[in-house]
């Protein structure tokens, strides 16, 4: 396998309020495509990005994978949108079953609806970001300890992913904070919103002290933009501060009162800090999307234990795969395809000697609050995987 | 009398006969002729466009009605036949079932527009236009806000797939779709057309022109217009149950507003005038969408300004320049063209090569300058950061765009005359 | 209260900003029979166009020069194209405003890209405009700007409600306009001459009007003003490719719904809808909850149904479309409209 | 006054006035008759620049063939058309408020002499023009070219749909206009009406003038009357 | 109706108002089957508001109309057709884009109960064909077959628009100044046209050229201001000093 070239078709929004953040995540796979390649993984192979725009639509991707598939790509790669993500599940697994031969392999890498790698798993799905159940584990965890929040209001949007976050927040608050109040909940569209402020005002008028929220992107720019527009004091938990425009969004007016809840962070340190500086000097734009490394990584162990690029074969040898990345050793769990890794949570606040790196040069950061091991985040699956026989 | 009766039948008939054969020769063919995957999808998505653009058609070409929302109902038809396929593969029924599921789009299409036809079709004109925009946006919006019946932004996907194979036949290879396809195709283009030839598409042309007028004639006019808004509505279904086998998905766009407007824009560029107007449209729209879109990121600006320049110049559409030249052909007077058309043909080429390079390098450097400086055009490297490529591509669009002026100014002389002496030839024939 | 209040602010300003959008597509409707598909995607160049200008000339210069250009740019088109298909009737003239639509979304993506920019309000925009103070005892305060923050929560002990200055100054401007539209439709002949070269321009001009002048320069004000609003709507909210789309749509919802051509019809649905819409984002019952509220016995099972849940905060984005239809059913001419176009 | 030689006029492609020579004095009515398609309406529509024209067209010493129909408006030719063409959805008022020029301070019509001329208009003053009768919408064309104050009128089948009795209105109203130094080219079906108020007589056939003289020498010429205004 | 022969069409106290104008202040008139009546009366008398209402372009704001014993006032516009009654326009209302034989073939359809089929074909249908054969044999129009409506010369239109007004076969046709436009020997022409394809019907027309209302009248409505003022022979309403006073003039009255 050694100086093969392994393709990978990055399928995600490209154009559109959503488009800035497929954008980047194109342009960290090409970084870091280039750094990988060669003797940058065990296997020595090459890898190569190509990006399709889907628009944020599901059909859209799936005629996009058809392409890819057309041309001879067997690395399928996409994470914006849970919603689309099971709908690239179903197609994978359909077109394996029907073109036996020509199998492609699902690595996902933000897509984080707990039902991916539950209800819907499948073989050929890889997932690489933590799930919204881990994410909310831990999320939770850390509230158990903040006595002053009362009264939450839980936000997000309505697809897959803010589905489960709204219903994960309440569950597992419920478990262990059941003296905190659900103050208000609400659903709106998945990038359509432009004018939040009539959310905002709902969220004022409900004396929420604290906003729950898994929106990303424009949908979360433009919410956090209008609570400041509008004065709004309390504080955000969230999934995706660190997203293209976010930070900006926040800047200081939000100091102190936004988290954020991943598996990565700014300031990581080590090598993670090196690849971050000489991303922004490339692109003036901020890398966030860590899952990118753990799949580029895992591909290079995974071909290199199954000496080969042959789709099946790697997705054999990746089911249970252990391996080094950025946050140490992570597992990508046999029973379910998803990586078992520590998360952070963290705090939007002004740069400091311990915290130097600032996103979208608004002088603030994202400084580290909390630590949670992988065993401390990990939940249980049930996922029935049907495994094919592994090939000789 | 009689006399002139049998001579004029005779010999239309025996060209339609022609035609049809031909057709449905074409149809059998084609994927034999075009047989890698991406070609044989293309002609399905084909199939579908004709019939989405020809049952527009019922509604703008020979009803007067512009509707803003046609997608609607080839889009819920898809979303029905999904359902449906969801279903036949739960209830285990036999694989031929598969095939009647574009009928199930059908039979959908036809509901939809019997409950919202009943209040769009009460009136006509911009009204018309308006209600069917809102009655759009409305199902547009609402498939993404129920989850239930139309999947949010997952949307609906089922496999085609619902068993063993039945003569052979499973409907999971391309190829099996295709003619599955080509059946609807044939079978729904050839009823499209002999509807036009009854009582009912005839009416429809007295009240797209003046339904005044046809009031007093003693028909309800409003009736008219529900009637063939109901049928188009089901054709505009058989096509959409079409896309529900052909993709197995399907997303909220397909009843959104940009796909109502694409089948407006397509059906309009191969011309509203026309029965056959709108195959021309359906056929370009898959080659748009599918290869256009492959070949340059700008595509959508150039099929604006072609739409733009279309509508300015040859308002028939395509099928309306088809049969100028076959009336010129018809009196003899095509050969006198060539060189016009030649000089015409030529010097535009030149302008649409020159321009396109120019636009493809604005669009690169706005786009894809992390990928290198230099755009890959018509077998041409060109360089961004070069400027003689840039002064070279705007010399050569100045000047083929005054040579093709000057062209353009003769031609239209030349037509012009061309045309007096045929309007003359009519007049002679008429009055001996 | 203050929420109440607040939500009305919201729903108003979002309304004129609708109005504003509306006056040009009506103008030109009312004047030239013309349903001008690219409207707002005039409104879309506007807003870009603010954000390339204003970066070279600042935004107060910008909020000036644009809509001058944007109606320079309509000037134009109506000119060389528009001008040549109005002989073939209105339907291709929709449909080159149509053609026209996409050009302009690609020129745009062309020019500045497929994702958002950055357009912000200037620094006297981007504060507030007053402050709702609404204290514990369900006292309500108002400052002009922004509050002192010691009397704000968590420092003080009133909940302060800020109200954007953008919000406010796209208020001042509608209202301006509406005013300035209203003098120069009723105080000058070029109405009546346009309306009359719609139906007969060859008489009209055969009175002695140059009807071709008239047409050009009513097309260009129609589009100036959309470009006004885009500078305003663009520095509000977002600045993107998509933006002409989605207000397209309400674009037409308003003036249909208002009556074609009836600026007064316009105004009025234009306000209605942006309230109609704000406050269906703050209304959390659903369909069951109302059932329920009214004594109807749901089970469980039925009241975890999709449709039961189905809160009228959802429907929000429906609303206009389905007033659309509705007054299209009861009133065909619009709330306002009286002429059967 | 209005100076006409050698004009050829066409529709498109098709050749309808072949070499017409005609000329108006001030204050003079000049009718000009002939058969249903002889082209007296498109010579009207030359003179107003609505038809592409050669040859030469000469008002008041300067040429004005080829000019946009505004412009020769505003040089004092007025135009009443045989279709009529009312603004249906504007109100008698307002369609005679269109036809006063823009720019002119002083008019020698006001809409009290309109008003004067047909009371009926009076009566319908605020009434849309759209739902008029079609010879309330006869008069109010009249009525709307006159506002526009021109040294010379081209009316065009003016008695055409109306009641006898408004005909000898209307004909008497050209006879007031001519007491005015108003010139009226008038194009007629009806051979007595145009015979009686006329000073001339203009006959066309098949796009050019086959005769010209006093309405007398109309009447005397039967040759004349029976190869060209009778079938 | 008590009556055995129920009257063509009847009119009982009619009145239209628009707004706050009264255009027809009550009406009463009643022509038997089979009679040929024109209606005069100065412009703006309400002539063609008559027409409108008894074809129910519009309804009357009072008063009732009858038609072959049956009440029509309020029906809408087509069933009025449906029962008989047939109009003809003072413009020319036609199909533009349809050719001279689709324009009749048209107006020929319904009356043949062929509605709104779209399970048969129209070159099958024989009994239209032959029908509109016949019309444009009728009509005249036989060369202009094929050629597009909107490219007819005036009086050619002005043939097809009561063409299309007869096809139906209605027994109670009105028209509407069917000569306005024409020149004398074209009128003269189409008098006689006039009186051959409605021989045998009910017609009623309105006209203000009385050689045209004398040649093809049995009697003479005259309608003056909304209101009946006679309603006689020809020689009787000429004779009628009302009617000169109000519409005919003096001199040129003569002179037709
Ligand atoms: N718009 C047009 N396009 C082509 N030909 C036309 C047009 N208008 C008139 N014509 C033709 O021009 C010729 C002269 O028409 P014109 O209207 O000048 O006649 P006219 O003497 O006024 O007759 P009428 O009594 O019918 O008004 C006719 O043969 C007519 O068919
Ligand atoms: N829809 C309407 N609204 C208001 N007034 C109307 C309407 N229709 C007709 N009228 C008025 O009714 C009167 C009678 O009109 P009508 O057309 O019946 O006259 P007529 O007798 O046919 O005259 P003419 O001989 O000039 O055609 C006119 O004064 C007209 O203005
Ligand atoms: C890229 C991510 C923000 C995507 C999101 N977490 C989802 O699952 O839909
Ligand atoms: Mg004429
Ligand atoms: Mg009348």
């Amino acid at each position: 396998q050694r100086g093969e070239t392994v393709r990978i078709a990055l399928i995600d929004p490209q154009s559109g309020l959503m488009g800035p953040v497929g954008i980047n995540q194109l342009r960290s796979f090409q970084f870091f495509a280039e750094k990988f390649s060669g003797a940058g993984n065990p296997a020595g192979v090459r890898f190569e990005i190509e990006g399709f725009d889907n628009k944020l639509s599901a059909s859209e991707t799936l005629t996009a994978m058809q392409a890819a598939i057309g041309r001879g790509i067997r690395f399928i790669s996409q994470g914006n949108s849970s919603g689309i993500a099971g709908a690239i599940i179903e197609a994978v697994n359909r077109h394996n079953s029907r073109n036996p031969g020509q199998e492609v392999v699902f690595l996902n890498h933000s897509a984080v609806d707990p039902d991916l790698t539950n209800s819907r798993c499948s073989f050929w799905h890889f997932r690489f970001d933590a799930d919204t159940s881990m994410k909310m584990e831990a999320l939770t965890t850390f509230i158990r300890g903040e006595p002053t929040i009362r009264r939450v209001f839980l936000i997000n949007q309505n697809y897959a992913h803010g589905h489960q976050v709204a219903r994960f927040a309440k569950e597992m608050l419920a478990r262990k904070r059941p003296d905190i109040q659900i103050v208000g909940e609400d659903l709106h569209p998945l990038a359509q919103v432009r004018d939040f402020a009539p959310y905002v005002a709902k969220i004022m008028a409900s004396g929420a002290d604290s906003v729950i929220t898994g929106n990303w992107g424009s949908d979360l720019t433009l919410l956090i933009r209008a609570a400041n527009d509008a004065g709004y004091r309390g504080r955000f938990f969230t999934y995706y501060a660190g997203v293209t425009g976010t930070p900006t969004a926040l800047g200081t007016a939000s100091e102190g009162r936004v988290y954020q809840i991943a598996y990565n962070h700014y300031n990581m340190g080590g090598q993670m800090q090196t690849w971050m500086n000489e991303f922004r000097q490339r692109f003036n734009d901020d890398f966030y999307t860590g899952s990118i490394i753990h799949i580029l990584n895992a591909l290079g162990v995974a071909m290199q234990n199954a000496r080969s690029t042959n789709a099946v074969r790697v997705a054999h040898a990746m089911s249970g795969l252990r391996f080094n990345s950025f946050s140490g050793p992570v597992e990508m769990r046999r029973a379910d395809h998803q990586l078992q890794q520590p998360l952070f949570l963290t705090r939007w606040q002004r740069v400091d000697a311990q915290h130097p790196y600032s996103p979208e040069n608004t002088g603030m950061t994202l400084a580290l609050v909390r630590r949670f091991d992988a065993y401390v985040a990990s939940t249980p699956t049930s996922c029935a995987m049907q495994r094919p026989a592994a090939p000789v | 009398m009689t006399a002139t009766k049998y001579y004029q039948f005779r010999p239309i008939n025996v060209g339609r006969w022609f035609i049809w054969s031909l057709f449905a020769l074409v149809l059998l063919l084609a994927p034999l002729v075009f047989d890698s995957s991406i070609a044989i999808s293309m002609m399905a998505q084909m199939g579908i466009a004709i019939i989405a653009c020809l049952s527009f058609n019922m509604l703008l070409g020979q009803g007067g009605m512009l509707s803003f929302g046609h997608a609607v109902y080839a889009g819920l038809g898809t979303y029905v036949a999904m359902h449906a396929l969801l279903l036949l593969g739960d209830a285990g029924l036999p694989v031929p079932a598969v095939a009647l599921i574009p009928l199930i789009g059908g039979f959908a299409g036809l509901f939809f527009a019997l409950l919202f036809g009943y209040v769009t079709t009460k009136k006509a004109g911009t009204a018309f236009a308006m209600i069917t925009l809102g009655v759009g946006e409305l199902i547009f919006i609402a498939s993404m806000v129920f989850f239930i019946f139309f999947g949010g932004e997952a949307g609906v996907s089922a496999d085609r797939v619902i068993g063993e194979p039945f003569w052979g036949i499973s409907f999971g290879p391309l190829i099996e779709v295709y003619y599955l396809i080509a059946v609807y195709t044939f079978l729904c283009v050839a009823l499209m057309f002999a509807y036009t030839r009854t009582p009912l598409g005839r009416i429809i042309n007295a009240v797209r022109d003046n339904p005044e007028r046809v009031e007093f004639i003693g028909y309800d006019p409003q009736t008219v217009r529900y009637l063939v808004f109901m049928i188009a509505g089901f054709f505009a279904g058989i096509a959409g149950g079409m896309a529900a086998v052909l993709f197995e998905i399907v997303t909220s766009e397909v009843v959104g507003p940009i796909r109502s407007g694409s089948y407006l824009l397509f059906a309009f560029l191969g011309g509203v005038t026309f029965f056959f107007g709108p195959i021309i449209g359906g056929i370009l729209m898959v080659l748009a969408f599918v290869m256009f879109s492959e070949i340059t990121k700008a595509w959508m600006l150039y099929l604006g300004l072609i739409f733009v320049f279309m509508v300015m110049y040859a308002p028939g559409g395509i099928a309306g320049l088809i049969m100028m030249n076959l009336r010129l052909a018809m009196f003899g007077r095509l050969g006198e063209l060539w060189a016009s058309y030649l000089g015409l043909g030529a010097t535009a080429l030149a302008l649409l090569v020159s321009m396109g390079a120019l636009i493809e390098m604005i669009y690169h450097l706005q786009l894809g300058t992390a990928m290198g400086d230099v755009v890959p055009f018509l077998g041409m490297s060109l360089n961004t950061l070069d400027l003689d490529v840039w002064f070279g591509a705007v010399f050569v669009a100045l000047t083929s765009f005054g040579l093709f002026e000057l062209c353009r100014r003769s031609f239209s002389q030349q037509w012009a005359a061309i045309q007096t002496d045929i309007e003359k030839e009519i007049k002679r024939r008429e009055t001996t | 209260m203050e929420f109440f209040i607040i939500s009305l602010l919201n729903g108003i300003s979002f309304g004129l900003l609708l109005f504003m959008l509306s006056s040009g597509l009506t103008l030109i409707f009312s004047m030239m029979g013309v349903l001008n598909f690219a409207h707002a995607s005039f409104y879309m160049v506007g807003a870009y166009m603010g954000f390339a200008v204003s970066q070279i000339v600042g935004f107060w210069a910008a909020l000036l020069l644009v809509p001058l250009l944007v109606g320079l740019l309509g000037a134009l088109f109506e000119k060389y194209s528009l001008r040549k298909v109005h002989k073939y009737g209105h339907v291709p003239e929709l449909m080159v405003t149509f053609g026209l639509s996409y050009i302009i979304l690609e020129l745009v993506q062309l020019i500045w890209g497929r994702i958002a920019v950055e357009f912000r309000p200037p620094e006297l925009l981007q504060g507030s405009a007053f402050t709702l103070l609404s204290q514990p005892d369900g006292s309500l305060g108002f400052a002009w700007g922004r509050a002192a923050l010691e009397q704000c929560q968590p420092l003080g002990t009133a909940i302060c409600s800020l109200f954007p200055a953008t919000r406010a100054f796209i208020m001042g401007v509608a209202l301006l306009m509406l005013v300035s539209l209203w003098l120069l439709i009723t105080r000058t002949r070029v109405g009546l001459v346009i309306q009359a070269a719609l139906k007969h321009p060859e008489m009209v001009e055969a009175l002695g009007h140059n009807v071709p002048r008239v047409f050009m320069l009513v097309f260009g004000a129609g589009t100036g003003l959309a470009g006004l609003a885009g500078v305003m709507g663009g520095s509000t909210f977002v600045t993107e490719p998509a933006m002409a789309l989605t207000l397209g749509a309400i674009v037409f919802v308003v003036v249909v719904v208002g009556g074609l051509g009836s600026l007064a019809g316009a105004f009025l649905a234009s306000l209605l809808i942006g309230v109609m819409q704000t406050f269906a984002v703050a209304i959390d019952q659903s369909l069951g909850s109302m059932l329920l509220a009214m004594g109807v016995a749901l089970s469980a099972e039925a009241q975890a149904h999709e449709l039961m849940r189905f809160t009228l905060s959802k429907a929000a984005p429906l609303l206009p479309f389905l007033l659309l239809v509705l007054v299209l059913i009861f009133r065909p001419h619009g709330l306002l409209g009286n002429r059967d176009h | 006054m209005l100076e006409i030689d050698n004009l050829h006029a066409f529709y498109g492609k098709s050749h309808i006035l072949h070499g017409v020579q005609f000329k108006v004095a001030p204050g003079e009515i000049v009718a000009l008759l002939g058969r249903n398609g002889s082209g007296r309406s498109t010579t009207a529509k030359a003179i107003m620049g609505l038809v592409d024209t050669e040859g030469s067209i000469v008002w008041k010493g300067q040429r004005i063939g080829g000019r946009k129909p505004y412009e020769v408006a505003h040089l004092g030719i007025g135009y009443v058309p045989e279709s009529r063409d009312i603004f249906p959805k504007l109100t008698v008022q307002q369609n005679l408020l269109l036809g006063v020029k823009s720019g002119r301070s002083k008019n020698s019509w006001s809409f009290d002499d309109m008003y004067a001329m047909f009371p009926r208009l009076k009566e319908r003053e605020h009434t849309e023009a759209g739902v008029l009768s079609g010879g309330e919408q006869q008069m109010l064309t009249l009525c709307r070219t006159l506002m526009g104050d021109p040294e010379l009128i081209i009316i065009d089948e003016p008695t055409e749909g109306l009641a006898p009795k408004i005909v000898e209105q209307v004909a008497a109203f050209l006879q007031t206009l001519k007491a005015r130094r108003v010139s009226v080219l008038l194009i007629e079906q009806k051979l007595t009406i145009a015979l009686q108020i006329s000073d001339r007589a203009l006959v066309m056939g098949h796009g050019s003038i086959v005769f010209d003289d006093t309405p007398a020498a109309l009447q005397e010429n039967r040759y004349i009357r029976r190869e060209w205004l009778e079938v | 109706m008590s009556s055995a022969a129920p009257y063509a069409i009847e009119l009982k106290g009619v009145c239209k108002r628009f707004g706050k104008t009264e255009i027809i202040r009550g009406v009463d008139l009643a022509v038997a089957a089979g009679e040929r009546v024109a209606i005069i009366g100065p412009n703006g008398a309400g002539k063609s508001t008559l027409f409108n209402l008894m074809s129910g372009r519009f309804g009357p704001s009072s008063g009732e109309i009858w038609l072959n014993g049956q009440r029509i006032d309020g029906k809408p516009a087509y069933a009025i057709n449906r029962m008989g009654l047939s109009r003809s326009f003072q413009i020319t209302n036609l199909f533009p884009k349809l050719s001279v034989f689709e324009n009749l073939r048209c107006a020929v359809l319904w009356s043949l109960g062929y509605r709104y089929t779209f399970l048969k074909f129209l070159a099958d249908l024989e009994d239209v064909i032959e029908r509109v054969d016949a019309l444009l044999h009728l009509m005249r129009l036989e060369k202009k077959r094929d050629t597009l409506a909107m490219n007819l010369s005036y009086a050619e239109q002005r043939a097809l628009e009561i063409g299309v007004t007869i096809a139906g076969g209605a027994g109670v046709v009105l028209l509407d100044e069917p000569t306005a436009g024409m020149s004398k020997s074209e009128t003269k022409r189409f008098i006689d046209l006039i009186r051959e394809v409605t021989e045998g019907k009910t017609l009623l027309t309105v006209e203000h050229d009385m050689g045209v209302v004398f040649g093809l009248a049995d009697k003479i409505a005259v309608l003056v201001y909304g209101e009946l003022i006679a309603f006689d022979t020809p020689e009787a309403v000429r004779a009628n000093p009302r009617v000169q006073e109000a519409y005919l003039g003096s001199v040129l009255a003569a002179a037709h």
